[in-house]
């Protein structure tokens, strides 16, 4: 069981929180202006990054909070978690293991 | 190919057994193939073998990154049916089926395809809707499955806790007798020694590292740990792995990779006669030839390639197999294991031509690939021979996530594959 | 059973506490602190089971939890029997009753080892080479042979009549194993004040120090010094002891979970103990200090009972005051059997010593074996005796000049040592990767990934004097001090062999069975034909033998097969490879995985604030989500349908009463509270005035139905947003994701209040009637209070929120009143409801109600497929509005084909069938198959209020087909129907305003 | 209209266990305060305490349950005053203020071995180290959310109604063996 780095509550048990996928993909401002392969990537393409993955969580059992956090997919090691809203955060490690 | 049967097993057993042969070969890969399959599984292997087999394309040869059938193909609870509710799942389900019947026979290996019958047991009113309109679907499809009442299931599968008293109570059962099990590692071994007999190259500890494209964007070559390959046709076969693959051809895909877990207890005598299944209360179990009771637990909920979950996953499915047999808690657990499995956002697979020329995908199978090997490899095998798909994959295609001509399982039954 | 093995003295037994079991229905006798396998091997019993193949005769190996031989059922009485425990850690109790497994007709005399005669024919994956002529006879004839064949013991047939808990625990340090580095480990890092958990799977901590002699550290007995550590540790506050505790799996983020047995070693166990508990621990920092293996050698036909590791005779001796054997023959590679030689002929034994290493090899280890005739340079080529040894057989032998003359050397126990395996597991399932030491011929854990480190001999350090010294070091650093301690330890630990794979042997090879993995009876020679067969991979090995993968996992057989297979490949061990270690370490009962959750506690049943009543008054129920609803309320002689009938017809014609009070309820508040809905919706929102009610369906953004419900608007910034009964949390959820991750800049909150409001359904042309008298402050009168409209006002003097919608076709109001009131007011309604009639009502007759009105429910007329325009809902959908939560996805081009799936009725032809929910539709019957299926049958009802069946279906392009005539599937064929518009009863919707519409009723 | 008395309150029967180690706690007043970017007092409750804090008494309290959000308890009755308070000092604020005084159940949970109880089904560290006096936070407790709080002795399981049977069934079935 994972230990999720809640950016409000500080580490806590997987079981808390509700994985939502891979995050930064923002839901278009105008979605009648896309096509419909573009409307496809938005709803299904994900990228599942072997290596650093940045993901939705939400802190279900907790404080309520979504917020996105940075994990190594291969060590299943997190990385940073951070509020929603915020951007990415630059890994000095980044690729690395 | 030395066959096997049971004179040489007792010519050789009165020889020491010094006289058999390798099963497959261990060849230098060659500067270029007519084709090449990435991935070493039942679904890679079982492909080069048809295409070798059917559509005279011998020239090939299959990666493998590890050792064959190190990935999904070795980590699955080999469970096999095809009482699947679309037309399209069931007939393409339903073609896996009637190849595994034959299947030890066309390999001359014992891939122990045992038609025990699979149960999926319903827990409310929703479930018996479901199961019904499955087994009538089933049967204008011309598949086998029918309704059972509590008892029925009881009688058919006699450990079964059919007490209208537990939490969910047994409200009747749907059983696709030709449904079951088949040794998983065999799969394998058996399509590995029938394609490196016609001819195949199986490449053993080769990772693919980059995927090379001509000018008019057609995939000409792989780069591997092994050297350069060039191909004019490439078959990605990679269960976990799709989308870093067809990464490599610049293919984003609708797919995430998820840990899977599974386990088996200590062997003990035959107690479970069939494949039990509850979507309901996510339990999956049957017992192995070797005695073991082999459950299936669900998918982690993040992506990961650790092929490692954590202990709630099954302690979750642990809980509903011990409410549906109670006796079981003492039991013990030998040995867990995780596999990575890609799953599309319809629960159902992607097999066919992708934007690359020359570049043909199998994947998504989720976590019910395994039943599909035979089907899914031989249906594969025609979309690479003949640069089109067989009509039985011509619905699983990539675009389908464009039209929103979805082919949603998972949606339509709440039935886990 | 006399006890003729027992030493006189000596042994960590207490004489004073005698006790007695059966074995197989035969009394041995023990003393506490007994394993079961000491107090066999006390009474003189060597033949303890059979093998999983060849049905061998088999002893006991070991004297822990690598034991793969001796395998019994326990049963300790009604619920409590199990099988395939090991003898050599199941702690001896009065009045347990023991048997061995896997033999018929008895383990004397097994039919099954006419096996060991076709061992020949029965080699490493031979099952995959024949079975398979003619095709039939595997599933009838062969698999179920090989089935009855293969197995153990027996599985239990009866609930368990024990309990299991959980424990979530967290500590500084968590220190694995209490054997030397472990001792040292804890007493370091508890010096100051940390919290230390130390842990270990025996019933007395102490490890290896427990079997010692001779050995003294800082001066005093090993025995003394583990007293004294255990003192030390056990009187601070800030340490947990948890003997009987098994660490068996190393998760992600340092959880580590262990099992505690706590009940097993009691004659009389406390019913309010639990029978194991299950930690999962989640400390700073661990220290692994899980010992070693030793392997066995292998030689022909070392598998006979009396062959046991030579450490294990050494700990029977020294631990148990047992002697495994009169006369006594210690094989070995190396140097650590001399000590357990020297202790068994201090114990007064006849011992003898063959070393495969030649003279010059021997170390200073032979001083300890003064006066015990040593054969350096032999081989071991066999042994003799048929269910117990009787003689070791062996011959000198010296590289290139090959094997000498014979001897049979007589003897009822051989002590086997093949060197040792550090017991890496829990480091390597913490993702470690394992690197190998060619210089003890061994893989030791390399760079941590983990917050652990191992110290010790599953490290591969060997010295006690380094292991204690390693172990202080590995505690203290994991308590952040970094601190060092020596440790003054005499005599030096005898440490050193000389790898040996398969012993030389003079024998064909073809023929001679050496055994590896002694449980799953794999063989060098399976090996080697596995390697012929092209299986090179230690996997592919490992699978196609089954070699490491017994109840055992491989601890005494893993590297014997690897280090032979890296010499038939002529290639390093390094680069052979080694298998991952995967949970657990040793087997788990499911009963301690799971814990609590059983029976009740499985799975919470949520039940309303009416439930008590609806039990009170007879009905039945069904599970919908994790509730347990009110399915019908059957009188005296009635069954489903004839209850559920007469519910129908008292809504129809007078009042009835249900419970809706799981439906989910979200309180949705703020400024933008209507454009948020606006966009959560496909239909509008903004306008809708203050007390009125609006039914909404719920998409996701992939255009398909996934909720619905009546929302209604209490004020202008607040609404009572209602969802499905299983759909609550998830549309709670929905509603924060958009709120907190799309439209941060809403000012808007949502808050369940499912259980917050009791719902109490008052449905039928009396409704109003029954209501009237209990309201005050809300103008029920029809004008006033028209249909979709919700008040506030109080209901029996509590504040209720009113809402005049209809599920069922008929007149009804929701009564929202807090939960902890539903009772008193329900009954109010109830009592003065008798003189209309009033009648309670369940989830089938609302089913029922609403399919004659035409209402879908969504799971049973959607299935995350549809959307609103398939349900003839399009309508609802805005055309106006420039995005909601769906709203792009129903512009692909699939979703406004034609041959969509759409929701008609159909009226069966014959007036009498009741289509079966689920069944498959058809154009002609008589196709061939497969058949081209033009939709399902989604509800079907005998309908009371009609007296004849009606169902709603998804037809492909249904809507075009009103008046045809289709075909549905029936258990046995098929009926025929004609395809209707999907409202039964009242389709212009005027009995919801009280007019009585008789003639559409029985249209 | 009828005559009829006010209806009484009927909150869910749980299971004393043995020992008094669980028991069920009185009928309370409860409310889900909403309110963003707010620190001080409101309505008698302290709202400046940090995430995962409980500020107040055993039978008064505000726990803070995320950023934005409190638990505020309080005894039977008091409610309809504290509420009336609460909204005239935030008047002129973005908040939402919802009664849950039904939906909730209190359970407490007594003793030396009340934490090793709580244990069998909460993955937290409850000890006095990491969960001291003035704790409270919504988490997991075997299969059901609860919250937990730590106000005065022991501690303070609130859950929500429907799975109050489950929990405090859960409890009384682990508190055996300390009983």
């Amino acid at each position: 069981m994972l230990l999720v780095p809640c950016p409000y509550c500080g580490p806590r048990p997987e079981v808390e929180f509700h994985c939502g996928g891979e995050a930064h993909i923002a839901r278009p401002a105008d979605p009648n202006a896309l096509d419909d392969a573009q409307w496809a990537e938005y709803l299904f393409v994900r990228t599942s990054n072997k290596g650093v993955h940045a993901e939705r969580w939400l802190h279900s059992h907790g404080c309520g909070r979504w917020f996105n956090a940075l994990r190594n997919t291969v060590s299943d090691s997190f990385l940073a978690s951070y509020e929603m809203g915020q951007p990415r955060p630059a890994l000095p490690t980044e690729g690395g293991k | 190919m030395r066959r096997f049967s049971i004179s040489s097993l007792l010519t050789e057993a009165l020889n020491g057994h010094q006289g058999w042969e390798r099963q497959w070969r261990n060849p230098t890969p060659k500067a270029a193939y007519d084709a090449i399959i990435i991935g070493g599984g039942g679904h890679g292997l079982g492909a080069a073998y048809y295409l070798a087999k059917e559509h005279g394309l011998t020239n090939i040869a299959v990666l493998e990154k590890g050792w064959i059938g190190g990935g999904n193909a070795g980590r699955n609870t080999t469970i096999i049916r095809s009482n699947y509710l679309y037309d399209e799942s069931a007939a393409l389900f339903e073609h896996a089926v009637k190849l595994w019947e034959g299947l030890s026979q066309e390999l001359n290996y014992n891939v122990m395809f045992s038609q025990r019958g699979v149960l999926m047991l319903a827990h409310n009113v929703h479930d018996v809707q479901s199961f019904k309109r499955h087994v009538y679907s089933n049967r204008l499809n011309g598949i086998d499955n029918e309704w059972m009442t509590p008892e029925e299931a009881k009688d058919f599968c006699p450990p079964l806790n059919i007490s209208p008293d537990i939490r969910y109570p047994v409200m009747g059962a749907a059983l696709q007798r030709r449904g079951g099990t088949a040794r998983h590692d065999a799969v394998v071994w058996g399509y590995a020694r029938g394609a490196d007999a016609l001819g195949v190259d199986i490449i053993q500890n080769c990772e693919v590292i980059a995927i090379t494209r001509g000018p008019d964007g057609a995939v000409t070559g792989v780069e591997t740990s092994r050297g350069s390959i060039k191909t004019k046709k490439i078959g990605v076969s990679v269960a976990g792995h799709t989308s870093m693959v067809m990464g490599m051809a610049g293919v984003r895909m609708p797919l995430e990779s998820f840990p899977l877990q599974a386990l088996v207890s200590e062997p003990v005598k035959p107690c479970f006669p069939c494949v039990l299944m509850s979507n309901a209360v996510h339990a999956y179990i049957s017992q192995s030839d070797k005695g073991e009771l082999v459950i299936g637990a669900g998918t982690d909920q993040y992506v990961s390639y650790s092929q490692q979950g954590g202990l709630h996953i099954t302690t979750h499915t642990l809980d509903a197999i011990c409410e549906l047999f109670p006796q079981f808690t003492r039991m013990k657990m030998l040995r867990s294991w995780g596999g990575i499995v890609d799953v599309t956002p319809d629960r159902s697979p992607i097999v066919g031509k992708t934007p690359v020329k020359g570049l043909y995908v199998n994947c998504g199978w989720g976590t019910g690939g395994f039943k599909a090997t035979p089907g899914s490899a031989h249906v594969f095998a025609h979309t690479i021979a003949r640069d089109e798909p067989h009509p039985i994959n011509a619905p699983f295609t990539l675009d389908r996530f464009r039209t929103g001509r979805l082919i949603d399982e998972a949606a339509a039954a709440a039935v886990a594959h | 059973m006399a006890q003729s093995n027992r030493l006189p003295s000596g042994g960590r037994i207490d004489r004073a506490k005698p006790l007695a079991f059966t074995f197989n229905g035969k009394s041995v006798d023990g003393f506490a602190g007994d394993t079961v396998a000491s107090a066999l091997l006390a009474n003189g019993i060597r033949l303890v089971g059979r093998s999983f193949k060849y049905h061998r005769p088999r002893g006991i190996l070991t004297h822990g939890s690598d034991e793969p031989n001796a395998l019994l059922k326990v049963d300790r009485g009604p619920g409590r029997a199990d099988p395939n425990n090991r003898a050599t850690v199941i702690e001896a109790v009065g009045g347990l009753k023991l048997s061995s497994q896997n033999h018929w007709p008895s383990l004397e005399h097994d039919i099954g080892a006419v096996n060991d005669r076709l061992s020949p024919v029965l080699v490493a994956g031979f099952y995959y080479k024949t079975f398979m002529w003619p095709r039939s006879f595997w599933d009838k004839l062969y698999e179920p042979k090989i089935r009855a064949a293969a197995g153990l013991g027996v599985a239990p047939d009866v609930p368990d009549a024990d309990r299991y808990v959980h424990r979530n625990a967290h500590c500084d340090v968590l220190v694995v194993g209490a054997g030397p580095a472990g001792l040292a480990a804890a007493l370091a890092a508890s010096e100051n004040g940390r919290r230390v958990i130390l842990a270990d799977e025996q019933a007395e901590m102490g490890g290896s120090l427990l079997a010692e002699r001779t050995a003294t550290i800082d001066g005093v007995s090993a025995a003394q010094w583990v007293a004294h550590a255990l003192t030390t540790l056990a009187g601070r506050a800030n340490v947990t002891l948890l003997p009987r505790t098994t660490a068996f799996g190393y998760y992600n983020h340092n959880h580590v979970v262990l099992t505690e047995r706590v009940t097993d070693h009691l004659e009389r166990p406390d019913p309010k103990l639990p029978r194991e508990r299950l930690w999962q621990v989640r400390p700073a920092e661990v220290v692994i200090a899980t010992g070693a293996h030793e392997r066995p050698l292998s030689f022909a036909d070392n598998d006979r009972p009396g062959i046991m590791l030579a450490e294990s005779v050494r700990t029977y001796i020294n631990r148990y005051g047992v002697a495994p054997g009169r006369r006594i023959v210690f094989a070995t590679n190396g140097a650590s059997a001399y000590a357990a030689a020297a202790d068994a002929k201090a114990a007064g034994l006849d011992v003898t010593i063959v070393d495969t290493r030649p003279e010059s090899a021997i170390g200073p280890e032979k001083a300890l074996a003064a006066g015990i005739e040593i054969l350096a340079g032999h081989t071991v080529v066999g042994s003799t005796g048929g269910k117990g040894l009787t003689g070791l057989i062996v011959a000198p032998f010296t590289a290139g000049k090959g094997v000498g003359a014979r001897r049979t050397l007589p003897c009822d126990c051989a002590g086997i040592s093949g060197g040792w395996t550090p017991s890496v597991h829990l480091f390597s399932q913490s993702r470690g990767k394992l690197i190998f030491r060619a210089d003890i011929d061994a893989f030791v854990p390399g760079i941590s990934v983990q917050k652990e480190r191992s110290a010790g001999a599953c490290k591969g350090t060997y010295g006690l004097s380094a292991i204690l010294a390693e172990g202080w070091a590995a505690g203290s650093g994991a308590a952040g001090a970094d601190g060092s301690r020596l440790f003054a330890a005499a005599p030096a630990t005898p440490t050193g062999f000389a790898p040996a794979r398969v012993l030389p042997t003079d024998d064909d090879p073809k023929k001679v069975r050496a055994f590896l993995d002694f449980q799953n009876d794999v063989t060098a020679k399976d090996i080697r034909l596995a390697v012929r067969e092209g299986f090179e991979s230690v996997e592919h090995v490992k699978r196609y033998t089954t070699n490491g993968m017994a109840s055992d996992q491989g601890k005494t057989s893993n590297m014997a097969a690897l280090g032979l297979l890296s010499e038939i490949l002529e290639k390093p061990i390094p680069q052979v490879g080694t298998t991952t270690f995967r949970p657990p370490y040793t087997p788990v009962t499911f009963g301690a995985i799971i814990g609590s959750a059983r029976g009740q506690l499985f799975d919470p049943i949520r039940t309303a604030p009416l439930h008590e009543w609806a039990v009170e008054h007879g009905a039945k129920f069904e599970n919908v989500s994790l509730w347990r609803r009110a399915w019908y309320f059957p009188k005296a002689g009635e069954d489903m349908h004839a209850a559920v009938a007469r519910e129908c017809k008292a809504v129809r014609e007078s009042v009835g009463i249900f419970d809706a009070s799981t439906l989910g309820k979200i309180e949705v508040k703020g400024p933008d509270a209507a454009e948020f809905l606006n966009r959560i919706y496909p239909n509008a929102w903004l306008k809708l005035e203050p007390g009125k009610c609006r039914y909404g369906l719920m998409l996701k953004e992939d255009g398909f139905i996934f909720d619905d419900g009546v929302v209604a608007r209490l004020a202008p910034d607040l609404f009572h947003v209602t969802t499905t009964t299983g759909g609550a949390p998830r549309v709670l959820a929905h509603m924060e994701d958009y709120l907190q991750t799309e439209w941060p800049d809403l000012n808007v909150f949502a808050t369940s209040t499912t259980e917050e409001w009791a719902v109490i359904a008052l449905q039928g042309p009396k409704a109003r009637d029954v209501l009237q008298p209990f309201v005050t402050g809300i103008d029920l009168a029809g004008e006033a209070f028209p249909h979709m409209a919700v008040r506030v006002g109080e209901i029996c003097g509590v504040p209720t929120r009113l809402m005049r919608v209809s599920f069922t076709g008929e007149m009804g109001f929701e009564i929202n009143v807090p939960a902890d009131h539903a009772r008193a007011v329900w009954e109010a309604l109830y009592d003065y409801g008798q003189r209309f009639g009033i009648t309670p009502y369940g989830t089938e007759a609302m089913h029922v109600l609403r399919a004659e009105r035409g209402f879908i429910i969504v799971g049973q007329e959607t299935d995350g497929t549809v959307t609103p325009e398939d349900l003839g809902l399009g309508g609802m959908v805005s055309k106006v509005k420039r995005d909601f939560v769906g709203k792009r996805s129903l512009a692909r081009p699939d979703m406004a084909l034609a041959d969509r799936k759409q929701l008609v009725g159909l009226a069966s032809l014959d007036g009498r069938t009741v289509l079966d929910e689920g069944a498959q539709i058809v154009a002609d019957p008589a196709q061939a198959v497969p058949m081209t299926m033009l939709g399902h049958v989604t509800s079907s009802y005998l309908s009371p209020s009609l007296g004849h069946p009606i169902a709603l279906a998804l037809v492909a392009g249904g809507r075009t087909r009103m008046g045809e005539t289709l075909h549905v599937t029936t258990p046995a064929g098929f009926t025929t129907v004609k395809v209707t518009a999907p409202v039964f009863v009242d389709p212009e919707g005027k009995r919801v305003n009280g007019v009585q519409t008789e003639g559409a009723l029985h249209a | 209209m009828l005559d009829t008395p006010k209806a009484a309150r009927r909150t869910p029967v749980l299971p004393v266990g043995k020992g008094g180690i669980v028991s069920p706690l009185p009928p309370a007043d409860r409310f889900v305060l909403r309110l963003k970017g707010f620190s001080g007092t409101a309505g008698g409750f302290d709202l400046s305490g940090a995430l995962n804090t409980a500020h107040g008494m055993a039978e008064r309290f505000a726990a803070r349950l995320g950023p934005d959000e409190w638990l505020l308890v309080l005894p039977e009755g008091e409610g309809a005053a504290a509420q009336a308070a609460l909204e005239a000092d935030l008047v002129g604020r973005f908040f939402s203020l919802v009664a849950v005084g039904h939906r909730n159940v209190g359970i407490a949970v007594t003793g030396p071995h009340a934490a090793d109880v709580l244990n069998a089904g909460i993955a937290l560290d409850l000890s006095d180290a990491a969960f001291p006096q003035g704790s409270a936070t919504r988490t997991l407790l075997g299969k059901a959310d609860v919250v937990v709080v730590r106000l005065g002795s022991g501690f303070r399981v609130e859950c929500w109604r429907s799975f109050a049977p489950y929990v405090s069934g859960f409890l009384t079935e682990v508190a055996q063996e300390f009983a």
